[in-house]
């Protein structure tokens, strides 16, 4: 199995949500995060002082799926959160060995149905 | 002399001041009569300044009432747009709004005559005998501050500060402070008339909604509007805010009585029986049809109820108070359905509240009135009188058409000058830091 | 007419009012005497309504301060427990909670005779020469409303809102409007007696405080209730909650002396210091006990002592009311500490704060009280006067009794038209998302 | 007797009060006059009575300014300090401090005969004529209790409870009730020069404002100041803050006229005027300066329009109010630049708002009083007098020297008993949770 | 090392705490998540509009542990957090390869005691 | 490619943040998130109840990067997150097998930089 970790801008969510829908994938866990990168911070002004702020707000979408789906989903989601501008965002990859439904105790790729 | 030995200040004679260039300046607004202050009721003036203070607190009481309707990037701004009218119409009323509403005038507009506030005194003025002319002033100034406030759930989440800043003055200017003076201006054409308009129905409420709806019809819709969800993001602060304005609106009505007497009394209590009334129907009322009564829906039907009663507040008595109460909380929730099919972005629904509710009253107004509460009133029709809900009718037409075209014209006016949006980048961002450089939670 | 021909508006005979039959029901509440009216005091009036908008805002106020309390989910429904009760007790007065309260009757409730408000208009009534009578009406309508809403602590997080509200109407008209009269209505038995309870000590607190103690009692723990860690989701709100009631006791209390003169000034004073005795006594006690001064415990404090002095304000003096709030802090404490140990789940202390307080103030009132201070009361045992303890204790036990064994019942009947309380799973969720359909936050 | 045949509440001889010990002691504070209470004004009673709870909500409000602009960790301990005033001057107030600063005394200091209200009634006092005594002095109670939470901006996030509590009841102590005396108790030294403070210019905003500079150089700067971004938790509380504040002032300098009357009405729209101006110049300022218009500006610039007119109040017109806030605005803008230069830590801003904006008012009531707005007043240099204004730099310069010295060797002394400071750990924690055991949100 | 996501119900939390101080797991992270999965949202109103906001209020808890330790804290993480309703929740388990205690520098396992 | 997870106070991701921009790390993701082991929580008190709340504030940082330059990462967020306290926090590494910049659609280390 694996896991698809999307770091998205918020306010590409609901694409994202939506795309992932049509191609059939129900589960995922999602979480605010500020992130850092190339996209430049709003400065902020407090009683005239400048603070530039270079953690933004992000959201981040967390998809475990057999190992044969990630590709599509990739993809999927890529598609869905570009906007072509500095700070859409990364996709991450990676193992993940077991899985548990925790109501049913169903295991491994079962679970994830 | 220190605070101490002034008080209880005796009004001396006040001898030759020595007039600087800028004492002229400084002393407008001061300088007249300074006898004739027996005639001021203690009792009255404390009523009207305590409105006064009230009708100040709904400005910022209506700033969050809205900011929690907003998604959290627009919080502080929602707000700003609010509490900044304090600003902006505290100048603007002082320095011309009042005079051009309530001088002496024509039908139409009042004149130049009260610029700076000159003449406008300690001593009682021609609008009340009771009270210093300046406590008449401040109290309505705190209308001509909300009114605008008002409008801006209309634009919110996308409306640009600077452009919203010279729409405002102008519109206050154009709009308000004429339709002001058709009202409540000595020599309004509606007030001449016979069309009542206790503490604001056309003034305020159908005159802000209306320019609400042209607002948003002109501005188009939030990005993502009918796409995203755009959900309220702290209903919390609304029902906090309504609560507030349902205090302010103490002041609002009961101090339009302009003393402290029977008729306060009777204005403060269909003030709160309506919007009692209204709380409860628009929640019952969507208790029906979605199944859940929500704080959401009994926070906007208060303020429904508020708003409906506020032209009626002086001349219909508590059960008259209920049944406007109870209407209006349905329909404006149907209004408020309606938009949803009609498919513009009013965001806040300011159009469905006091659009709807401001013309609601209105019309009740010419119902219910009696004179048995209000002997300087007049009778509605349930009271044998028909002739006043034909006046009612053609005050409301009159406020309609005219803040509705003016509206438009100022918009492609202030369009001229700033364009009226944020880009589409800044919109997604949120107003708070786009326009402002702020967050409103760094939690 | 316009506003301002209207006014000052002068009171001519009101001629013949053409009497259609829904004028009949509308007038209600208006009609009787237009004479008279010049007794009224402006000075007065202003007071009194202006007192009446505070203890408006307390119920919003109590609101956030058992909202702050509360977890998340629950934030909402709880603010809309008291802000709903402004709508429900806010209709239920003035068409017939009023007339059962305060029109002429017997010893133990009143008539009928000012139902739908028939006869109360904008002259003085019989509890006030100096106030219209809707001023009287009105006021007293804000007391008959924050009651059941300080009631909602006790069974905050779980009651069902269909229960909820069925449960405080009946409680509203079976509870508080007789009690009301016992003690403030003409002819009321403790009231005749010489009981004293200036502005509620019994009529609202004790009353109030014994029936949340029934609910928590009747309605259980909430689950969980031991296990989990219940914390307040927001204490800040809790403390901006304390300091609106703390405002608005100004109007409950000093509001009381229907007047504006030296027995309000006392009052307001007594009030002020009260407050502040016992937030600070609970706070230091808390220190002492647990090594940690909270804020909650000072606005908990605060609340005690405006309890504790509400039946006292108008009969004793500053120094007293140090004494009466130096020790509810510490009482109020005392009596949470014994709530944990007695295992039931008066969720905010409603019992703990408000019966315990209102006893100890009624109580108190029967030590502290003086003619010097008010020369219409009576001494108390420190002046010499043991009797007045004796009604004290009299009208405690009575709607001790009163209070818990018709809650009980009444619990019983809303209990067959509703379950009580929501289902396990809906608890889990929340009385927000599932009572409402609503989040109090989406940040 | 109940409350209903106490009102309206005939005062006839009092007769033999059995005089327990306990007696003398709960009745000081009301035992005097019970006649001459005919030359109360009930209208300008129930102005200063809602103006006492207008000032009273200022100091929650105050809390909630403050609050917004630490960070989350000391939300809930920065609203308690302000909270908590309420308590300890409250008590402090009625027991010695109202006594100290107004009873009979010298050109310094007032004397003991009040002390525990001893002789204050519900007569009219020395100070008016048409208030009840105890109300003058609850009124004067809310200055003295906000007075020291506007220092407690200074030393926000930082300072120990204990230490917190201590010097502040000395400061109040030594600092307050003289400073107070000087200006406005019979015969106190400042105000017999004929140095003009309204409602508190150098009593209330210069005297905190120096404490809070010799507050925040003694105490230090926070941890990671200049290098950790130390932003508001929550502009939006700010903005809320700086409403009620703004609603609040309307009692502090409107009630400063000591009644309904033309004064009051002038204090008044000065007050709102003033206020409206500052919000919009510090906003403007900012917009240039830095290129955006925010929330926190206007809701700064709107407390230093506030506090700038306090001292005018009463003297000015409203022409002259725009100048003072346009200015004040500007002004307090730059010295809060200049304190990021100079390096010191007054966190909240207290001496760049109160300290400069109170001087800067009182020399503007030096520039522009009129005896045409007070005849009881002076005129300022604009109309022709020159004297006033050497008198206003006298006051100012007295209050700079003797609040700063005093609260140093407060400091100290305070220091000597506990730490002033919490630990580093401790400060890093967050005084929420270090200091009281809790925390503002559990989200 | 392994590490043990579970993504379990808030009202849960407490139980799986407990649990896992039972069978002396001592150290873990824990972060307020939003699930969707099988489990229906709950419907919201606002103004008469119907949101169904599948977004639901879950918590995020991770565990790393040394390898044979993680099959009984699976269990006993399941056990804890079951209600047999849709919504209970899933548990992750993916390879660490490296530990840091930073108060320390210690390394590996040892970082994890 | 490793993905590096940090568990730190909060008072010191200014300082990380920091450390890391000298380094030259530019993208990290960043979450606020609760912790429980060693350190010892602050009792709460409510009304006189005692409440020892041991999840206590942190902030996770993660940060994916090529394989060969996780050491010093490891190195510099360790030391500048380090007052010797209990309660530091722990590093975690593990292996990331894909990634994605959405923007570009570049792949694996390339979309790192
Ligand atoms: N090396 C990284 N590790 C973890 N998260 C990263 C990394 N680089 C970027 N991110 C996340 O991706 C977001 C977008 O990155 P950024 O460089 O601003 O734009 P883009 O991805 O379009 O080049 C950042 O805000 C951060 O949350
Ligand atoms: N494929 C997945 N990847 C990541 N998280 C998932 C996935 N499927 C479900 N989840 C998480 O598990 C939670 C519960 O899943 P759900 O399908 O609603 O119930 P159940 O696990 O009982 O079948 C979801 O809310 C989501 O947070
Ligand atoms: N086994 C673990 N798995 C995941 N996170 C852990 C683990 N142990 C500790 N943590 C995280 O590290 C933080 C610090 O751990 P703690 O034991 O308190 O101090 P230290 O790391 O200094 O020994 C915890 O608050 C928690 O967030």
């Amino acid at each position: 199995m694996m896991k698809i970790e999307a770091i998205i801008r918020p306010s590409k969510l609901d694409d994202v949500k939506a795309a992932l829908d049509e191609i059939g994938v129900a589960g995922m866990t999602v979480m605010h995060v500020m992130g850092c990168g190339k996209q430049r911070g709003r400065t902020q002004y407090y009683r005239g002082q400048e603070y530039t702020v270079n953690l933004l707000d992000k959201v981040k979408i967390e998809v475990v799926v057999p190992k044969d789906d990630a590709a599509p989903i990739v993809e999927a989601i890529s598609k869905a959160a570009s906007t072509g501008e500095i700070g859409d965002g990364k996709i991450f990859l990676s193992e993940v060995s077991g899985a548990v439904r925790i109501r049913t105790g169903e295991q491994g790729a079962t679970a994830l149905r | 002399m220190d605070r101490q030995s002034v008080l209880p200040f005796s009004r001396k004679g006040v001898g030759a001041v020595a007039v600087t260039p800028i004492a002229t300046l400084v002393l407008a607004g001061s300088a007249s009569a300074q006898d004739g202050a027996s005639q001021i009721s203690a009792g009255d003036t404390a009523w009207v300044l305590a409105s006064a203070a009230l009708v100040m607190l709904m400005t910022p009481g209506l700033g969050l009432f809205y900011a929690g309707m907003v998604r959290r990037k627009n919080a502080l701004a929602t707000i700003l747009q609010s509490f900044i009218m304090v600003g902006v119409i505290g100048i603007q009323w002082v320095v011309y709004g009042y005079s051009l509403a309530f001088a002496p005038g024509n039908a139409f507009i009042g004149g130049l005559s009260w610029l700076g506030l000159r003449g406008v005194g300690q001593e009682a003025g021609p609008y009340s005998d009771t009270i210093p002319h300046l406590a008449f002033m401040i109290y309505q100034a705190m209308f001509a501050i909300i009114t605008p406030a008002l409008i801006t759930g209309a634009f919110a989440e996308r409306m640009r500060f600077k452009a919203f800043l010279i729409f405002m003055l102008l519109w206050a200017t154009i709009v308000y402070d004429p339709v002001a003076h058709w009202v409540w201006g000595k020599g309004g054409w509606l007030g001449a008339m016979g069309a009542l308009d206790f503490a604001g129905g056309t003034v305020v409420h159908i005159c802000s909604g209306v320019a609400a709806l042209c607002c948003a019809l002109m501005l188009g819709r939030r990005h993502g509007y009918g796409r995203d969800e755009m959900m309220p993001h702290g209903i919390w602060m609304t029902v906090v805010g309504a609560a507030l304005l349902w205090f302010g609106w103490f002041g609002f009505n009961a101090g339009s009585a302009l003393g402290a007497n029977g008729l306060a009394a009777n204005a403060f209590v269909v003030t709160n029986t309506a919007a009692a009334s209204a709380a409860l129907s628009w929640m019952f009322f969507e208790w029906l049809h979605r199944g859940k009564p929500t704080a959401l829906g009994a926070a906007s039907g208060a303020v429904a109820g508020l708003v409906a009663i506020t032209p009626a507040a002086g001349f219909v008595g508590p059960m008259a108070a209920i049944a406007i109460g109870a209407i209006v909380g349905v329909l404006c929730y149907l209004a408020i359905m309606a938009k949803s099919r009609l498919g513009y972005d009013d965001s806040l629904d300011v159009f469905g509240v006091h659009g709807v509710g401001g013309t609601w009253g209105a019309i009740a107004t010419g119902l219910f009135a009696s004179t048995a509460i209000n002997s300087a009133g007049a009778n509605g029709i349930f009271f044998g009188n028909a002739a006043l809900l034909g006046k009612q009718v053609v005050a409301i037409l009159a406020v309609f058409a005219y803040s509705f075209v003016v509206t438009a014209i100022l918009l492609k006016i202030t369009g001229l000058i700033s364009p009226l949006r944020v880009t589409k980048d800044d919109e997604e961002t949120g107003l708070d830091l786009s326009q402002h450089g702020e967050v409103a939670y760094n939690l």
